[in-house]
């Protein structure tokens, strides 16, 4: 534990407010993919009127909230081979039309999950080993869809198990994308990434920007309009 | 019309699979051909170089399903071209990743979408293209990189397979395949991306003319073996729930 | 769902577009969007590339439809690149031919196949692939050559247009189309195919949910306007026997 | 009138004995392309039992003969955007796919019209002027198919109006593909193309390979096994 992490014997957002934070951020109408892991949460929290259409790598173009139990569909998944349904006005591709969409910038963000990212909008999500390449590690759909999205948005924890920052001046780790996040939503707050700066844009309740800054491996700008975060109805 | 070969059985269909191909085994979850696998198990084809989204694990099916994962574990695979090759969580593990780690399994680790368009460009006769995927990151690693428009995009080189296991949902007698649902994924593009296309099929087989020539998602042309799931076939995915 | 735009009529699916557009118009007999042409060629829209699979001739049709060949006569189409861009037999005579030969419009011929490919290529993100079509030909003339396997291949760069006019058998308010029998040819990677994707809609437009997941042929992502043929529309092709 | 072709005094064979001597010799099976103008007419000579699935360019896979009168059915034409019906097994592909399919050689024969053939395989079919690269020509799916099927067979007039040769020792006319093609079916006869020279394999009813070699503007072996072309049954 580091002297830094001991600041948060104080209560972080638990993965379903960042989850809800995320989705009330969505415009109307937005093409949204959500990645492996924790995103695939922020599918529960968007409202009716936002009309947001969830996409996954496999094909499923129009989904809904995950399912359980035994009425599900063996045969609807989204990207996590997670159970869910299918919306009105849903359609299905293929594998090679569905990147197709990718690449050719259909989706307005994509939602993924996140090991580290530098104030220089690249991140790190697919290897937790820093040695030679050996083609290990879990890509999947990140670098196509890290390459192409409109909009690149990360969810994480603001810092490892042990208290390091996970919001840094450069990754350690091998990137996914060496550019294009323009937002980081952690357990701390609610982070803009512009112009190789992080900015504070809003904070976890009974937070203070300085304490964020303190578990921050980057220069943390304030926004001169930052709020605590108010959690979404 | 040209009429692919209607099996009597897994085994009959994969019979005269020979050590040393390249195998292309589509799959999300739903979709993924396990009656084929099975069977492919148990024969003794070995040096497989599989192309499939992820390597997996072997089988915890208590119904005698077998997966790449046991092909691989079984020593059979000589290499894979995968996007997952590892579990990303250091806490998972997986006898793949081991055994790719002390250098008894090649592994190419590739973008997910890359993959689904080298296999879609060998199926169309495209022999590379450019993609922005992986620009930046280890993966494009010695690969060629050129720009276009002021955007700098990596070359990709089409993978076109000896084989291809497939997984259809109804299929007719010319080979004509429709997929249901998330099912379909890979299937399509794998189908149309090997010299030799057997499928697997969970409905009867009808008689050509009975699928509706707009419906169809994979034409039969490129489909040398059907082989309809047994009643004591692995039908399923069980729901994991 | 984020919904297309349903227009109330051909003219209003048209208002906007600027001249000097790229502009993606598929059909092969079937499957051309008459009534989005006709609208076109009643505003004043002008310096237009064209992508289409023939130039064609201006509209023998005596109840008001237009084609792009109208437009061509009309000297309000800059550029078309096309499979055909003059008949291929001496005796016939074609104005787009003329004009192309007196340098009052220019041409780009390509293969059919890499025609449908580049739009494709457009659509996927994908800037550039190699193909074996035209090679040792005039259509590879100043084209980068290649070796992939000991065999030789052009270049080919993507074509992602401005618009994109869409002729659809069946489609629901989120924009899902369905195609019918060869009138699909290249409406489904011409809808993929431009920024701006207007479809004129043989069927009354259903609602969202109504039309099979499975069966749709482009997604309604990628739609930015809908409109039904009106009942005094151009609907069909007339049998020509 | 060049002195050569008085010998055509003679009767050649008519387009529909070319397409149905054409058609008998697909082996069992086979997917065929026909190209635009003659060749869509072999399509009405092959026997049931031959199972040949034609192939169209705009996407159809599996079509029948062709079709008029008030029946047809609008949405269902061939390359040549003729009415053909669809077969039992037909399926219906977009353009990019269906170029996918002749690409990666589906084919096993395409069969296209043709102005002239070399004995190297090159023939020419798209573009009648010789004169400056202009982009005008009407290609169509022809290089692709020339390109990329397994076989290509050219269906043609022996000469020109004028008496000409059609069959040369180099194209004059720009070509559609440098090599590849195997068969040259005309009015005169069957000739095979191999190792750079044309073999007359079958002669007209009537002619003599001699007359057919003085109407031939490149060197013509004698296939040893050399006979009158039959009609087929």
């Amino acid at each position: 534990m580091t002297e830094a992490h001991t600041i948060a014997g104080k209560e972080r957002m638990s993965r379903d407010f960042i989850a809800a934070v995320i989705a009330r951020r969505f415009p109307k109408g937005w093409l949204v993919n959500l990645g492996v892991g924790m995103p695939t949460m922020v599918g529960g929290y968007v409202h009716p009127d936002q009309e947001i259409v969830f996409t996954s790598e496999n094909g499923v173009i129009g989904y809904g909230g995950i399912l359980s139990g035994n009425d599900v569909d063996p045969d609807v998944v989204n990207a996590g081979v997670q159970f869910v349904d299918l919306v009105p006005g849903a359609a299905i591709v293929h594998h090679a039309d569905s990147f197709a969409l990718i690449r050719r910038g259909m989706n307005h963000v994509t939602v993924l999950g996140c090991y580290e990212v530098a104030q220089d909008g690249s991140f790190a999500n697919w290897r937790t080993s820093m040695g030679e390449w050996d083609n290990l590690g879990g890509i999947g759909g990140a670098m196509d869809l890290a390459a192409c999205a409109q909009q690149v948005w990360v969810m994480m924890e603001h810092t490892t198990r042990e208290g390091a920052p996970r919001l840094l001046e450069h990754c350690v780790l091998p990137v996914t994308a060496p550019s294009g996040v323009t937002m980081a939503f952690t357990d701390l707050g609610v982070f803009s990434v512009k112009n190789g700066r992080f900015t504070l844009e809003e904070y976890a309740p009974g937070w203070t920007p300085e304490e964020i800054a303190a578990l921050t491996g980057a220069p943390l700008d304030i926004s001169p309009t930052v709020s605590e975060v108010q959690f979404p109805r | 019309m040209a009429r692919p070969i209607i099996c009597n059985s897994m085994a009959e269909a994969v019979s005269d699979i020979p050590d040393g191909i390249q195998l292309l085994v589509p799959g999300f979850g739903p979709g993924t051909p396990h009656n084929l696998l099975t069977a492919l198990f148990n024969t003794s084809v070995k040096d497989i170089h599989a192309v499939v989204n992820g390597v997996g694990f072997p089988s915890a099916a208590t119904d005698g399903r077998k997966s790449l994962g046991d092909l691989i574990a079984q020593g059979r695979v000589r290499k894979v071209t995968a996007a997952f090759t590892a579990p990303t969580h250091p806490s998972q593990q997986s006898i793949a990743a081991e055994m790719i780690r002390t250098g008894k399994m090649e592994a190419e680790l590739v973008p997910q979408g890359t993959l689904a368009e080298r296999v879609r460009a060998g199926g169309a006769g495209i022999p590379a293209f450019y993609t922005p995927a992986g620009v930046g990151t280890l993966t494009a690693t010695g690969k060629e990189h050129r720009d276009f428009n002021g955007r700098t995009y990596v070359m990709e080189e089409a993978i076109f397979a000896d084989y291809a296991f497939i997984r259809a949902w109804k299929a007719d007698t010319a080979g004509n395949l429709i997929f249901r649902l998330a099912a379909r994924n890979f299937n399509p593009i794998f189908a149309m991306g090997a010299k030799h296309t057997i499928v697997e099929v969970e409905n009867p087989i009808v008689p050509a003319g009975e699928l509706p020539p707009d419906q169809i998602h994979t034409p039969g042309v490129v489909i040398e073996k059907l082989v309809q799931i047994p009643p004591d076939g692995f039908f399923r995915d069980v729901p994991r729930a």
